[in-house]
């Protein structure tokens, strides 16, 4: 059973004010609050099993490495992979993608190659594909979307025939909470060969993943944004490519053996795991992940929709909105301007108000220039927001739209 | 009237209010009212960065005085902005480079002001005194020929 | 005054039992236990403070903006930075040298460059400027060392005179304790233009570092090897360097402007900082410098120089023990090995008394090569332990050499 | 004797003792009698990396039965080859593939076999599964000739 207030109770973050105003947070697509649990698992990491793990003989550093190896095995299986080694640890999803780029470019590029992104990247799925693409003199594909903000199911089939090297698409549009039909352009890209890179960071919050029924060659998520700490993340690979790629960092256990002429690297996932890793998260990152199992995807996704479609039809009042996104297959992200004030200021008076959401391009620019605006007031909720809130927040957007215009 | 007695005047307009929302829609009017900047100076030449509202910023020097106008696409921020020109345009290079902003703190605008309000006003304050700083430059230089 | 019950009770982590004896931790060159401080640092942040940074408006964002900021002021006046963006947060320190190879080596490598090491390296800053050689058909040189474990000055000399386009050098081993003359090194090199990058992951916890005294180009640590948490640390650099060298990875806040066509990036520090910032840690690491810098260099050093000076004399005594690093300047590690007994067992059999020591080749796999070896057994000490371990210790290892030979 | 029943003789032999020291006295001891691998198998393709301490290992098929010697660099992990090699060696591939291990947890070595102990006696006992696993294929096919 979904017990609302149960789970607020979980998250000591939620429970104070700002400004004197009982705190709205409505910030979760930058990075959500974290329940006890996890606060609690890190510092009992820190009190009794702290330690450097993987080449100690010593207790604590066999009991941190049986964790932090039992966090893996636990990841694979809440997406589905077939191995835990294709499990690599990252310190979130830019650092997953900024390997897999790295990586994967230097085993497939060529003069002239290109690589297909889509309009709605976040910029950490967008810039490392186009330096990639500067670095090899290559061509940065992407895939139009149209006003809805949908992805042009047409348009990315002609530029599949362009034989990209890889697909790189995010599974959810951070700023328009768009959820794209990832498992249909999977298949579209593997009917020509082509690999396919998901960007997982909006997704795993809020959807069961599974690598193998996705058929996604790569995929890549934070744990902060699905109620885990900062600094872990991580990018799953397929074992066939995680084989073949060059190693990305080195040093620490990624190397096999090392002597001035030459260095042999270690099998996977270590080979990509350079310097002493970082076990706190990844153990903080593993109770995240079983705390969202416990929660249920079912459940979380019927309160966020329940949270989505009451908030968009409380707003839909105001006049002048404006939404940017609405996709039939949406996520708990609404995108909006109201008439020509700028979302600057109603950012800053809806903080005033003790609620916090997001202005801006959000990371995603080519976005904001695609509807020609300068940025949008981004409200995005999680599994621990209520339709009360959602009433004090559009009450307060209401003043504030009032005071600005 | 100096710097200071600007300072003065905008402090007591600000005392009037006890509430946030009430010195805010204050703000909101100024930023209204704010001259606009010469449409010429409105380009890029004249942007300072501030990654979420964009700010223009003209100086002129004139009979010993900094002469400034400016713009920004907040209104906000173009409150703020308001209040910044009319405590230093018109003021001598020296006066600019010598006055501080804790005011700002009183009237419970602070946070306006913090490094990373992302409205580029700190960063408009950093070229209000550059200039001031070159002007002051300029004019000792002649001053010694 | 230096009050070592007081700073133990700061610890919790020392107060187990591991196999039901108190747990005698000398594994500290591989990670330090945290003091409460950086626990509840933690806690109180995902508690009350937890946001992602810079860019939001709302209240929370400006104060983790805000907190994280100053925590680097306070890095930068740790070791005397001319600026706070010269500070770049990395995971660590294999981050932070992987980082300067990349960047400084796509810079200023041509082919057949060359780079200039030290004979003591460890593998994260070996196998970095090994492979940029490699990339670059480029020439790796190493500068030998003695029976002893010091660096050969004259030799360095001499390979200097080959101009190589950087030196890497570690401020203090962690196989030997061997602590370098860097700044000497460092006016040598200076002499004929050659930039400098100091490894200074086994520096930072035991002696204060100046990089202005220095005059290094870069230096790079782990907060996790100074009392602070896992996944933050940093590369400090000169800030000609850090302007002129390309950015490392790409997402994120390191943007400026991006276009499918064409991307430029933000100023220092956030160049180099991709994807969402590990506030978490970085703020551990400010506590974990504070904690340093309120216990005090010289009375750490004080102390450490006392353990070790009595680890040493006590293990003298035992037949057959072989010390691998005996510089005249040395950190309180101690590298050793008993006759022909393998380091595995030793340290097998500690481990079962409640002793955690290190046991392989410590990441420097050259070192061991040279001293023709399979592996040391390490002790290492921290400000928190005793000679009352060392007692524990010795004893132990006499038992062990006595079950074992 | 079966598997099962060395398997039982060795957990009585580790029994009679309560303390750890004890044991690995035992262990020790059986380490540096462990009769050694041929000279000419002790190289880099008989090596099982281990991290920190190497295993060496062979197999032949004689008569039905698996004939393994193993050595080591360091005693004690010789001491549990030794153990497995009196489990597993002159048994039939079936058995060995159908033996499990957790006997080890009785008698107290179980994190001497932790993945992570960094001694490479884990992946020596896939390696002697995998063996097996061989020598049953090869006979099953030959069988069927
Ligand atoms: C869609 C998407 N991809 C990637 C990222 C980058 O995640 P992180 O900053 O945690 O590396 C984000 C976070 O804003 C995101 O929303
Ligand atoms: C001398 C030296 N350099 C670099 C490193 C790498 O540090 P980290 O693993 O924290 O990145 C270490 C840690 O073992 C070290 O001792």
């Amino acid at each position: 059973m979904f017990d609302l207030e149960a789970i607020r109770e979980q998250f000591p973050a939620l429970h104070q004010k700002v400004y004197n105003k009982p705190l709205v947070y409505f910030d979760n697509a930058a990075t959500t609050h974290k329940p006890l649990a996890i606060i609690e698992r890190i510092s009992h990491y820190y009190r009794c099993e702290n330690s450097n793990i993987h080449r100690g003989v010593h207790y604590l550093s066999q009991q941190a490495t049986e964790a932090f190896e039992e966090a893996r095995r636990f990841a694979a299986s809440m997406i589905n992979a077939v191995k835990a080694h294709e499990i690599i640890f990252t310190k979130g999803a830019t650092e997953a993608i900024n390997l897999a780029a790295h990586s994967f470019g230097r085993m497939r590029m060529k003069p002239g190659s290109s690589i297909l992104v889509t309009a709605m990247e976040h910029h950490s799925n967008l810039v490392p594909w186009q330096q990639l693409c500067l670095e090899y003199n290559g061509k940065l594909l992407v895939t139009p979307m149209d006003e809805l903000g949908q992805i042009d199911l047409q348009a990315y089939t002609q530029l599949l025939d362009q034989q990209p090297v890889i697909v790189a698409i995010t599974h959810t549009s951070n700023a328009l909470g768009t959820i794209n039909p990832v498992k249909t352009m999977i298949r579209m890209a593997h009917d020509r060969n082509i690999p396919v890179l998901v960007d997982g960071a909006q997704a795993i919050a809020h959807t069961e993943i599974d690598v193998q029924d996705l058929d996604c060659d790569f995929f890549a998520f934070s744990a902060h944004k699905a109620y885990g700490p900062m600094g872990a993340g991580l990018l799953y690979g397929k074992e066939k490519w995680l084989e073949a790629m060059p190693p990305y960092q080195f040093g620490g256990e990624m190397v096999d053996s090392v002597s001035f002429d030459k260095t042999t690297f270690n099998v996977l996932p270590f080979k990509f795991e350079a310097g002493t890793p970082n076990v706190e998260a990844v153990l903080g990152m593993e109770t995240a992940l079983r705390f969202i199992r416990n929660t249920g995807y079912e459940a979380i996704a019927t309160h966020e929709k329940e949270l989505l479609d009451y908030a968009t039809a409380q707003l839909s009042q105001i006049p002048g909105i404006r939404f940017f996104g609405q996709a039939p297959e949406k996520a708990s992200v609404i995108s909006f301007l109201i008439g020509d004030v700028h979302p600057f200021d109603l950012g800053t008076l809806l903080d005033k108000m003790g609620i916090a959401v997001r202005t801006g391009h959000h990371c995603a620019q080519t976005v904001m220039d695609f509807f020609n605006i300068p940025g949008t007031v981004r409200a995005s909720f999680a599994v621990y927001n209520t339709t009360h809130e959602i009433d004090t927040f559009v009450a307060a957007v209401k003043k504030a739209a009032l005071m600005l215009s | 009237m100096t710097i200071t007695d600007i300072q003065n005047k905008i402090s007591e307009e600000f005392a009037v209010f006890d509430d946030w929302i009430d010195k805010y829609n204050l703000l909101v009017e100024m930023g209204k009212d704010l001259p606009l900047i010469d449409a010429r100076y409105k380009t890029n030449n004249h942007l300072i960065s501030g990654c979420q509202s964009k700010v223009w910023l003209h100086a002129a020097y004139e009979d010993g005085k900094v002469i400034f106008t400016a713009d920004s696409d907040a209104v906000i921020t173009r409150g703020i902005i308001s209040l910044l020109i009319r405590m230093y345009s018109g003021q001598k290079p020296e006066d600019i480079l010598n006055s501080d902003l804790s005011f700002l703190d009183d009237i419970g605008l602070k946070d306006q002001l913090s490094p990373n309000r992302s409205n580029g006003l700190l960063s408009m304050i950093k070229q209000m005194k550059l200039y001031a700083q070159v002007f002051k430059l300029k004019s000792d230089t002649e001053s010694n020929h």
